[in-house]
Protein backbone atom coordinates (compact mmCIF):
# COMPACT_ATOMS: atom_id res chain seq x y z
CA UNK A 1 0.00 0.00 0.00
CA UNK A 2 2.96 2.64 0.71
CA UNK A 3 4.66 1.43 -2.11
CA UNK A 4 1.67 2.34 -4.25
CA UNK A 5 1.51 5.61 -2.53
CA UNK A 6 4.94 6.40 -3.06
CA UNK A 7 4.57 5.70 -6.59
CA UNK A 8 1.60 7.65 -6.83
CA UNK A 9 3.68 10.78 -5.82
CA UNK A 10 6.43 10.17 -8.46
CA UNK A 11 3.87 9.54 -10.88
CA UNK A 12 2.13 12.89 -9.97
CA UNK A 13 5.94 15.04 -9.87
CA UNK A 14 6.37 13.74 -13.42
CA UNK A 15 3.24 14.61 -14.84
CA UNK A 16 3.36 18.58 -13.12
CA UNK A 17 6.77 18.84 -14.46
CA UNK A 18 5.70 17.55 -17.84
CA UNK A 19 2.94 20.11 -17.73
CA UNK A 20 5.45 23.05 -16.80
CA UNK A 21 7.89 21.86 -19.40
CA UNK A 22 5.02 21.66 -22.22
CA UNK A 23 4.02 25.39 -21.16
CA UNK A 24 7.72 26.47 -20.91
CA UNK A 25 7.79 25.17 -24.66
CA UNK A 26 4.30 26.91 -25.86
CA UNK A 27 5.99 30.10 -24.49
CA UNK A 28 9.69 29.54 -25.90
CA UNK A 29 9.95 27.59 -29.26
CA UNK A 30 10.01 29.24 -31.97
CA UNK A 31 7.43 28.89 -34.30
CA UNK A 32 3.62 27.47 -34.66
CA UNK A 33 4.64 24.05 -35.32
CA UNK A 34 7.26 23.91 -32.46
CA UNK A 35 4.82 24.87 -30.24
CA UNK A 36 2.18 22.48 -31.70
CA UNK A 37 4.97 19.95 -30.63
CA UNK A 38 5.40 21.09 -26.71
CA UNK A 39 1.58 21.97 -26.33
CA UNK A 40 0.01 18.58 -27.42
CA UNK A 41 2.22 15.70 -26.79
CA UNK A 42 3.78 16.36 -23.72
CA UNK A 43 0.06 17.49 -22.44
CA UNK A 44 -1.03 14.69 -23.02
CA UNK A 45 1.92 12.21 -21.17
CA UNK A 46 1.81 14.59 -18.01
CA UNK A 47 -2.36 14.26 -17.94
CA UNK A 48 -1.92 10.23 -18.11
CA UNK A 49 0.66 10.33 -15.52
CA UNK A 50 -0.98 13.08 -13.44
CA UNK A 51 -4.48 11.34 -13.06
CA UNK A 52 -2.86 7.70 -12.45
CA UNK A 53 -0.46 9.18 -9.71
CA UNK A 54 -3.46 10.42 -8.34
CA UNK A 55 -5.89 7.15 -8.66
CA UNK A 56 -3.03 5.41 -6.70
CA UNK A 57 -2.94 7.70 -4.00
CA UNK A 58 -6.75 7.93 -3.70
CA UNK A 59 -7.90 4.52 -4.90
CA UNK A 60 -11.74 4.73 -4.49
CA UNK A 61 -11.33 7.69 -7.23
CA UNK A 62 -9.53 5.56 -9.48
CA UNK A 63 -12.35 4.96 -11.97
CA UNK A 64 -13.93 8.11 -12.59
CA UNK A 65 -9.82 9.43 -12.74
CA UNK A 66 -9.54 6.82 -15.80
CA UNK A 67 -12.34 7.85 -17.52
CA UNK A 68 -10.97 11.54 -17.51
CA UNK A 69 -7.45 10.13 -18.90
CA UNK A 70 -9.71 7.82 -21.53
CA UNK A 71 -11.58 11.53 -22.73
CA UNK A 72 -8.10 13.22 -22.81
CA UNK A 73 -6.60 10.43 -25.01
CA UNK A 74 -9.36 10.26 -27.28
CA UNK A 75 -9.71 14.24 -27.64
CA UNK A 76 -6.77 15.74 -27.64
CA UNK A 77 -4.74 14.11 -30.05
CA UNK A 78 -8.03 14.97 -32.50
CA UNK A 79 -7.78 18.34 -32.06
CA UNK A 80 -4.07 18.68 -32.61
CA UNK A 81 -4.67 16.90 -35.62
CA UNK A 82 -7.17 18.99 -37.33
CA UNK A 83 -4.96 22.29 -35.94
CA UNK A 84 -1.83 21.18 -37.80
CA UNK A 85 -4.16 20.31 -41.17
CA UNK A 86 -5.75 24.13 -40.65
CA UNK A 87 -2.57 25.85 -39.75
CA UNK A 88 -0.68 23.67 -42.90
CA UNK A 89 -3.10 25.92 -45.14
CA UNK A 90 -2.14 28.97 -43.88
CA UNK A 91 0.58 30.59 -45.91
CA UNK A 92 2.54 33.01 -43.15
CA UNK A 93 2.79 29.82 -40.83
CA UNK A 94 5.06 28.68 -43.33
CA UNK A 95 8.59 28.31 -41.75
CA UNK A 96 11.45 30.10 -44.14
CA UNK A 97 13.77 26.70 -43.80
CA UNK A 98 11.16 23.98 -45.31
CA UNK A 99 13.09 21.42 -47.08
CA UNK A 100 10.33 19.06 -47.85
CA UNK A 101 6.64 19.08 -47.09
CA UNK A 102 4.99 15.21 -47.65
CA UNK A 103 1.34 16.69 -46.59
CA UNK A 104 1.41 19.20 -49.66
CA UNK A 105 2.21 16.66 -51.87
CA UNK A 106 -0.09 14.03 -50.28
CA UNK A 107 -2.71 16.89 -50.78
CA UNK A 108 -2.19 17.45 -54.21
CA UNK B 1 -3.92 55.90 -25.21
CA UNK B 2 -6.79 53.60 -25.30
CA UNK B 3 -4.57 50.86 -24.51
CA UNK B 4 -3.68 53.02 -21.38
CA UNK B 5 -7.42 53.38 -20.45
CA UNK B 6 -8.13 49.72 -20.54
CA UNK B 7 -4.79 48.94 -17.93
CA UNK B 8 -6.49 51.47 -15.85
CA UNK B 9 -9.54 49.75 -15.78
CA UNK B 10 -8.08 46.51 -15.64
CA UNK B 11 -5.58 47.68 -12.50
CA UNK B 12 -9.46 48.84 -11.16
CA UNK B 13 -10.87 45.54 -11.85
CA UNK B 14 -7.46 43.59 -9.94
CA UNK B 15 -8.02 45.88 -6.81
CA UNK B 16 -11.90 44.76 -7.08
CA UNK B 17 -10.98 41.52 -7.23
CA UNK B 18 -8.69 41.75 -4.39
CA UNK B 19 -11.19 43.25 -2.23
CA UNK B 20 -13.75 40.36 -2.50
CA UNK B 21 -10.93 37.59 -1.98
CA UNK B 22 -10.39 39.01 1.22
CA UNK B 23 -13.77 37.35 2.38
CA UNK B 24 -12.90 34.06 -0.52
CA UNK B 25 -14.52 31.22 0.68
CA UNK B 26 -15.96 31.74 3.71
CA UNK B 27 -18.98 31.14 4.62
CA UNK B 28 -21.04 34.50 4.46
CA UNK B 29 -24.63 34.38 6.87
CA UNK B 30 -27.37 33.47 4.91
CA UNK B 31 -31.01 35.46 4.86
CA UNK B 32 -33.72 34.09 6.23
CA UNK B 33 -35.42 32.44 3.74
CA UNK B 34 -31.68 30.33 2.72
CA UNK B 35 -31.62 29.32 6.41
CA UNK B 36 -34.79 28.05 6.02
CA UNK B 37 -33.52 26.27 2.45
CA UNK B 38 -30.22 25.01 4.13
CA UNK B 39 -31.53 23.75 7.49
CA UNK B 40 -35.12 21.92 6.24
CA UNK B 41 -34.77 21.71 2.23
CA UNK B 42 -33.02 18.16 3.00
CA UNK B 43 -35.85 17.32 4.99
CA UNK B 44 -38.47 18.51 2.64
CA UNK B 45 -37.55 17.58 -0.68
CA UNK B 46 -35.55 14.25 -0.08
CA UNK B 47 -32.88 15.91 -2.84
CA UNK B 48 -28.75 15.93 -1.72
CA UNK B 49 -28.03 17.92 -4.56
CA UNK B 50 -29.60 21.12 -2.57
CA UNK B 51 -28.68 23.58 -5.91
CA UNK B 52 -31.09 21.95 -8.33
CA UNK B 53 -33.83 21.12 -5.38
CA UNK B 54 -34.29 24.91 -5.06
CA UNK B 55 -33.78 25.78 -8.60
CA UNK B 56 -36.77 23.21 -9.53
CA UNK B 57 -38.77 22.88 -6.82
CA UNK B 58 -38.90 26.37 -4.28
CA UNK B 59 -37.87 28.24 -6.95
CA UNK B 60 -39.85 26.20 -9.81
CA UNK B 61 -41.85 28.78 -10.97
CA UNK B 62 -38.85 30.87 -11.62
CA UNK B 63 -37.29 28.18 -13.81
CA UNK B 64 -40.58 28.13 -15.47
CA UNK B 65 -40.36 31.63 -16.61
CA UNK B 66 -36.71 31.17 -17.51
CA UNK B 67 -37.29 28.66 -19.85
CA UNK B 68 -39.89 30.34 -21.18
CA UNK B 69 -37.80 33.19 -21.98
CA UNK B 70 -34.98 30.83 -23.39
CA UNK B 71 -37.89 29.72 -25.94
CA UNK B 72 -38.64 33.23 -27.33
CA UNK B 73 -35.02 33.93 -27.56
CA UNK B 74 -34.46 30.54 -29.57
CA UNK B 75 -37.81 31.20 -31.81
CA UNK B 76 -36.50 34.58 -32.43
CA UNK B 77 -33.42 33.34 -33.70
CA UNK B 78 -34.47 30.71 -35.43
CA UNK B 79 -37.02 32.99 -37.16
CA UNK B 80 -34.19 35.49 -38.38
CA UNK B 81 -31.78 33.16 -39.07
CA UNK B 82 -34.37 31.13 -41.22
CA UNK B 83 -34.14 33.81 -43.71
CA UNK B 84 -30.06 33.71 -44.46
CA UNK B 85 -29.05 30.03 -43.49
CA UNK B 86 -25.22 29.34 -44.19
CA UNK B 87 -25.25 26.83 -46.24
CA UNK B 88 -23.28 23.17 -46.34
CA UNK B 89 -19.76 23.54 -45.46
CA UNK B 90 -17.28 24.42 -48.15
CA UNK B 91 -15.15 21.41 -47.88
CA UNK B 92 -15.42 18.03 -45.93
CA UNK B 93 -13.15 17.45 -42.74
CA UNK B 94 -10.29 14.90 -42.63
CA UNK B 95 -10.98 11.06 -42.23
CA UNK B 96 -9.15 11.09 -38.39
CA UNK B 97 -11.80 14.18 -37.76
CA UNK B 98 -14.74 12.47 -39.37
CA UNK B 99 -14.50 9.10 -37.20
CA UNK B 100 -14.30 11.27 -34.25
CA UNK B 101 -17.46 12.79 -35.46
CA UNK B 102 -18.94 9.58 -35.76
CA UNK B 103 -17.88 7.91 -32.51
CA UNK B 104 -17.69 10.78 -29.72
CA UNK B 105 -21.84 12.04 -29.86
CA UNK B 106 -22.55 8.81 -27.80
CA UNK B 107 -20.14 9.54 -25.01
CA UNK B 108 -21.58 13.12 -24.50
CA UNK B 109 -24.40 12.00 -25.04
CA UNK B 110 -24.51 9.48 -22.16
CA UNK B 111 -22.87 11.79 -20.20
CA UNK B 112 -25.70 14.76 -20.71
CA UNK B 113 -28.23 12.04 -19.99
CA UNK B 114 -26.14 11.05 -16.83
CA UNK B 115 -26.12 14.73 -15.59
CA UNK B 116 -29.38 15.25 -16.36
CA UNK B 117 -30.56 11.94 -14.42
CA UNK B 118 -28.35 12.57 -11.40
CA UNK B 119 -29.45 16.09 -10.46
CA UNK B 120 -30.92 15.51 -7.46
CA UNK B 121 -27.86 13.52 -6.45
CA UNK B 122 -24.67 15.04 -8.32
CA UNK B 123 -23.80 18.54 -9.21
CA UNK B 124 -26.06 19.35 -12.55
CA UNK B 125 -29.50 18.97 -13.44
CA UNK B 126 -31.26 20.09 -16.16
CA UNK B 127 -29.41 23.68 -17.63
CA UNK B 128 -26.21 21.82 -17.73
CA UNK B 129 -27.19 18.61 -18.70
CA UNK B 130 -29.49 20.47 -21.54
CA UNK B 131 -26.07 22.24 -22.42
CA UNK B 132 -24.16 18.89 -22.71
CA UNK B 133 -26.90 17.43 -24.86
CA UNK B 134 -26.80 20.25 -27.49
CA UNK B 135 -23.19 19.97 -27.78
CA UNK B 136 -22.84 16.33 -29.11
CA UNK B 137 -25.88 17.98 -31.58
CA UNK B 138 -22.75 20.46 -32.45
CA UNK B 139 -20.31 17.75 -32.61
CA UNK B 140 -22.45 16.84 -35.27
CA UNK B 141 -23.27 19.99 -37.13
CA UNK B 142 -19.91 20.66 -37.43
CA UNK B 143 -18.80 18.05 -39.97
CA UNK B 144 -22.28 17.11 -41.29
CA UNK B 145 -22.29 17.33 -45.16
CA UNK B 146 -25.71 16.67 -45.73
CA UNK B 147 -29.13 17.13 -43.91
CA UNK B 148 -28.98 15.66 -40.36
CA UNK B 149 -32.27 13.51 -39.42
CA UNK B 150 -33.04 14.85 -35.84
CA UNK B 151 -33.69 18.23 -36.97
CA UNK B 152 -37.74 17.78 -37.51
CA UNK B 153 -38.09 16.41 -33.94
CA UNK B 154 -36.66 19.22 -32.11
CA UNK B 155 -40.59 21.36 -32.35
CA UNK B 156 -41.63 18.26 -31.10
CA UNK B 157 -39.50 17.51 -28.30
CA UNK B 158 -39.30 21.20 -26.69
CA UNK B 159 -42.80 21.46 -26.95
CA UNK B 160 -43.82 17.77 -25.22
CA UNK B 161 -41.18 19.14 -22.70
CA UNK B 162 -42.40 22.38 -21.80
CA UNK B 163 -46.17 20.98 -21.59
CA UNK B 164 -45.13 18.17 -19.03
CA UNK B 165 -43.02 20.78 -17.01
CA UNK B 166 -46.50 22.56 -17.07
CA UNK B 167 -48.53 19.76 -16.13
CA UNK B 168 -46.29 18.00 -12.99
CA UNK B 169 -46.30 22.00 -11.61
CA UNK B 170 -50.58 21.56 -12.02
CA UNK B 171 -49.93 17.77 -10.74
CA UNK B 172 -49.04 19.62 -7.60
CA UNK B 173 -51.68 22.43 -7.37
CA UNK B 174 -54.57 19.94 -8.17
CA UNK B 175 -53.29 17.57 -5.45
CA UNK B 176 -51.78 19.49 -2.49
CA UNK B 177 -52.93 22.97 -3.09
CA UNK B 178 -49.73 24.44 -4.42
CA UNK B 179 -47.97 24.51 -7.51
CA UNK B 180 -45.16 22.26 -8.20
CA UNK B 181 -45.52 20.95 -4.34
CA UNK B 182 -42.84 17.96 -4.43
CA UNK B 183 -44.38 15.77 -2.37
CA UNK B 184 -46.82 14.50 -4.75
CA UNK B 185 -44.94 11.51 -5.55
CA UNK B 186 -42.63 9.60 -2.88
CA UNK B 187 -39.68 10.72 -1.43
CA UNK B 188 -38.17 8.11 -1.31
CA UNK B 189 -34.36 7.31 0.44
CA UNK B 190 -32.39 10.12 -0.11
CA UNK B 191 -29.01 9.02 -2.12
CA UNK B 192 -30.75 7.19 -4.35
CA UNK B 193 -31.78 7.44 -8.18
CA UNK B 194 -35.73 7.21 -7.96
CA UNK B 195 -36.10 9.36 -4.93
CA UNK B 196 -37.02 12.71 -4.06
CA UNK B 197 -40.44 13.33 -5.53
CA UNK B 198 -40.60 14.73 -8.96
CA UNK B 199 -37.39 17.02 -9.09
CA UNK B 200 -35.99 14.49 -11.86
CA UNK B 201 -38.83 14.16 -13.78
CA UNK B 202 -38.84 18.26 -13.47
CA UNK B 203 -35.46 17.75 -14.39
CA UNK B 204 -35.65 16.17 -17.13
CA UNK B 205 -38.16 18.20 -18.63
CA UNK B 206 -36.22 21.42 -18.21
CA UNK B 207 -33.14 19.16 -19.97
CA UNK B 208 -34.74 18.17 -22.89
CA UNK B 209 -36.51 21.74 -23.25
CA UNK B 210 -33.01 23.25 -23.18
CA UNK B 211 -31.14 20.51 -25.20
CA UNK B 212 -33.64 20.88 -27.91
CA UNK B 213 -33.95 24.87 -28.13
CA UNK B 214 -29.74 25.12 -28.05
CA UNK B 215 -29.55 22.52 -30.88
CA UNK B 216 -32.47 23.98 -33.03
CA UNK B 217 -30.95 27.43 -32.83
CA UNK B 218 -27.65 25.28 -33.96
CA UNK B 219 -29.48 23.40 -36.68
CA UNK B 220 -30.72 27.13 -37.58
CA UNK B 221 -27.62 28.61 -38.08
CA UNK B 222 -26.40 25.68 -40.87
CA UNK B 223 -29.55 24.90 -42.58
CA UNK B 224 -32.36 27.84 -41.92
CA UNK B 225 -35.48 27.12 -39.42
CA UNK B 226 -36.49 23.83 -40.96
CA UNK B 227 -39.62 24.01 -42.80
CA UNK B 228 -39.25 26.60 -46.03
CA UNK C 1 -0.09 14.01 0.73
CA UNK C 2 2.25 16.69 2.68
CA UNK C 3 1.70 20.17 2.53
CA UNK C 4 5.09 20.85 0.63
CA UNK C 5 4.58 18.41 -2.05
CA UNK C 6 0.94 20.27 -3.18
CA UNK C 7 2.47 23.33 -2.93
CA UNK C 8 5.66 22.05 -5.63
CA UNK C 9 2.75 20.50 -7.33
CA UNK C 10 0.46 23.74 -7.97
CA UNK C 11 3.43 25.77 -8.79
CA UNK C 12 4.83 23.65 -11.56
CA UNK C 13 1.06 23.43 -13.20
CA UNK C 14 0.76 27.41 -12.52
CA UNK C 15 3.57 28.00 -14.04
CA UNK C 16 2.95 26.25 -16.87
CA UNK C 17 -0.59 27.46 -16.96
CA UNK C 18 0.64 31.61 -16.80
CA UNK C 19 3.47 30.22 -19.58
CA UNK C 20 0.95 29.01 -22.09
CA UNK C 21 -1.15 32.15 -20.95
CA UNK C 22 1.72 34.90 -22.18
CA UNK C 23 1.60 32.76 -25.32
CA UNK C 24 -2.35 33.44 -25.99
CA UNK C 25 -1.54 36.84 -25.27
CA UNK C 26 1.53 38.13 -27.18
CA UNK C 27 0.86 36.01 -30.22
CA UNK C 28 1.03 37.18 -33.29
CA UNK C 29 -1.59 34.54 -35.20
CA UNK C 30 -4.88 33.16 -34.71
CA UNK C 31 -2.68 29.29 -35.27
CA UNK C 32 -0.38 30.16 -32.26
CA UNK C 33 -3.33 31.26 -30.07
CA UNK C 34 -5.15 28.31 -31.15
CA UNK C 35 -2.25 26.39 -29.91
CA UNK C 36 -1.48 28.09 -26.81
CA UNK C 37 -5.68 27.36 -26.10
CA UNK C 38 -5.30 23.84 -26.06
CA UNK C 39 -2.18 23.88 -24.43
CA UNK C 40 -3.71 26.31 -21.44
CA UNK C 41 -7.11 24.47 -21.39
CA UNK C 42 -5.21 20.88 -20.71
CA UNK C 43 -2.91 22.29 -17.95
CA UNK C 44 -5.91 23.58 -16.22
CA UNK C 45 -7.68 20.71 -16.30
CA UNK C 46 -4.94 18.64 -14.16
CA UNK C 47 -5.31 21.60 -12.04
CA UNK C 48 -8.87 20.96 -11.39
CA UNK C 49 -8.36 17.68 -10.43
CA UNK C 50 -5.41 18.61 -8.43
CA UNK C 51 -7.45 21.01 -6.79
CA UNK C 52 -10.60 18.73 -6.39
CA UNK C 53 -8.20 16.31 -4.72
CA UNK C 54 -6.45 18.66 -1.95
CA UNK C 55 -10.61 20.04 -1.67
CA UNK C 56 -11.37 16.32 -1.06
CA UNK C 57 -14.43 16.46 -3.21
CA UNK C 58 -14.74 13.54 -5.37
CA UNK C 59 -18.29 15.20 -7.31
CA UNK C 60 -16.16 17.84 -8.78
CA UNK C 61 -14.57 15.23 -11.05
CA UNK C 62 -17.53 15.72 -13.05
CA UNK C 63 -17.23 19.31 -13.95
CA UNK C 64 -13.59 17.92 -14.55
CA UNK C 65 -15.13 15.25 -16.72
CA UNK C 66 -17.62 17.97 -19.08
CA UNK C 67 -14.75 20.51 -19.29
CA UNK C 68 -12.00 17.95 -20.39
CA UNK C 69 -14.42 16.34 -22.76
CA UNK C 70 -16.25 19.72 -24.40
CA UNK C 71 -13.36 22.05 -24.61
CA UNK C 72 -11.87 20.53 -27.24
CA UNK C 73 -15.02 21.12 -29.33
CA UNK C 74 -13.94 24.79 -29.15
CA UNK C 75 -10.41 24.15 -30.27
CA UNK C 76 -12.11 22.05 -33.40
CA UNK C 77 -13.96 24.39 -34.36
CA UNK C 78 -11.13 26.65 -34.39
CA UNK C 79 -9.69 24.50 -36.63
CA UNK C 80 -12.39 23.85 -38.82
CA UNK C 81 -13.00 27.29 -39.48
CA UNK C 82 -9.17 27.35 -40.33
CA UNK C 83 -9.32 25.14 -43.02
CA UNK C 84 -12.73 27.06 -44.43
CA UNK C 85 -14.84 24.41 -43.72
CA UNK C 86 -17.32 26.36 -41.34
CA UNK D 1 -6.35 22.12 2.65
CA UNK D 2 -4.55 25.33 2.98
CA UNK D 3 -6.61 28.06 2.00
CA UNK D 4 -3.41 30.30 0.66
CA UNK D 5 -3.26 27.98 -2.24
CA UNK D 6 -6.84 28.48 -3.44
CA UNK D 7 -5.97 32.28 -2.76
CA UNK D 8 -2.64 31.64 -5.09
CA UNK D 9 -4.50 29.69 -8.46
CA UNK D 10 -7.54 31.81 -7.92
CA UNK D 11 -5.64 35.15 -8.48
CA UNK D 12 -3.72 33.34 -11.30
CA UNK D 13 -6.72 32.64 -13.15
CA UNK D 14 -8.70 35.61 -12.00
CA UNK D 15 -5.57 38.12 -13.22
CA UNK D 16 -5.21 35.84 -16.55
CA UNK D 17 -8.89 36.30 -17.43
CA UNK D 18 -9.08 39.90 -17.12
CA UNK D 19 -5.87 40.18 -18.93
CA UNK D 20 -7.37 38.46 -21.91
CA UNK D 21 -10.67 39.98 -21.86
CA UNK D 22 -8.86 43.10 -22.32
CA UNK D 23 -6.63 41.95 -24.74
CA UNK D 24 -9.49 40.77 -26.81
CA UNK D 25 -10.93 44.15 -27.26
CA UNK D 26 -7.67 45.78 -28.69
CA UNK D 27 -6.62 42.68 -30.99
CA UNK D 28 -6.77 43.63 -34.71
CA UNK D 29 -7.43 39.76 -36.00
CA UNK D 30 -11.52 39.02 -35.13
CA UNK D 31 -10.59 35.31 -35.08
CA UNK D 32 -8.00 36.13 -32.30
CA UNK D 33 -10.31 37.95 -30.24
CA UNK D 34 -13.09 34.50 -30.44
CA UNK D 35 -10.19 32.56 -29.20
CA UNK D 36 -9.14 35.16 -26.68
CA UNK D 37 -13.14 35.16 -25.08
CA UNK D 38 -13.15 31.36 -25.53
CA UNK D 39 -10.50 31.17 -23.03
CA UNK D 40 -11.93 33.88 -20.66
CA UNK D 41 -15.07 31.73 -20.27
CA UNK D 42 -13.05 28.68 -19.64
CA UNK D 43 -11.10 30.52 -16.54
CA UNK D 44 -14.47 31.73 -15.78
CA UNK D 45 -15.48 27.74 -15.45
CA UNK D 46 -12.16 27.31 -13.66
CA UNK D 47 -13.09 30.05 -11.14
CA UNK D 48 -16.67 29.09 -10.79
CA UNK D 49 -15.15 25.70 -10.20
CA UNK D 50 -12.73 27.13 -7.03
CA UNK D 51 -15.71 28.88 -5.53
CA UNK D 52 -17.46 25.60 -5.10
CA UNK D 53 -20.44 26.02 -7.83
CA UNK D 54 -20.45 23.01 -10.01
CA UNK D 55 -23.67 23.17 -11.68
CA UNK D 56 -22.53 27.09 -12.96
CA UNK D 57 -19.34 25.65 -13.93
CA UNK D 58 -20.42 22.97 -15.54
CA UNK D 59 -22.95 25.28 -17.40
CA UNK D 60 -20.35 27.51 -18.31
CA UNK D 61 -17.80 24.95 -19.68
CA UNK D 62 -20.43 23.29 -21.82
CA UNK D 63 -22.01 26.82 -23.20
CA UNK D 64 -19.01 29.22 -22.91
CA UNK D 65 -16.73 26.61 -24.35
CA UNK D 66 -18.76 25.18 -27.15
CA UNK D 67 -21.45 26.35 -27.95
CA UNK D 68 -20.71 30.14 -27.71
CA UNK D 69 -17.31 29.78 -29.43
CA UNK D 70 -18.89 28.04 -32.64
CA UNK D 71 -21.91 30.60 -32.63
CA UNK D 72 -19.72 33.44 -32.87
CA UNK D 73 -17.63 31.60 -35.92
CA UNK D 74 -20.64 31.11 -37.79
CA UNK D 75 -21.46 34.41 -37.69
CA UNK D 76 -17.74 35.73 -38.35
CA UNK D 77 -17.84 33.39 -41.57
CA UNK D 78 -21.29 35.10 -42.38
CA UNK D 79 -19.89 38.42 -42.25
CA UNK D 80 -16.89 37.39 -44.35
CA UNK D 81 -18.65 36.20 -47.31
CA UNK D 82 -20.76 39.43 -47.83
Amino acid sequence: MILLSALGHVLLLIGAIFLCISGLGILRMPDVWNRMHAGTKATTLGSIAFMLGLGLIRPEWLPKLLVIALFIVLTNPVSSHALARAVHGVPEEKPDNLQRDDLQEADS
Amino acid sequence: MRTFIAFLLALYLVFFAAAAFESFGEPQGLGRIAEHYAAEGFEEVGAINLVTAVVVTYRGLDTLGEVSVLFTAASAVILLLSVFPLGKPANKPSSIVLLTMKVLPGPILLFGGYIIAHGHLTPGGGFPGGAVVASAALLVLLGCTQEVGFAKWLTFAESMAGFSFAMLGFWGLLKLGQFLNNSVLFLGIPGQLLSAGIIPLISAAIGVKVASELSGILVAYRCGGGKE
Amino acid sequence: MSNTFSLILLVLLGAGFAMAFIRLVIARTAGDRAVALDGATLISVDLMVLMAFLMGRSMLLDVVLVYALLSFLGVLAIARYLEGGL
Amino acid sequence: MNPDFLLGIASVAGVSMIIAAVRAIFVRDLLSAIILVGFVSLTASVLFFLMDAPDVAITEASIGAGISTVIFLWGRSKVREE
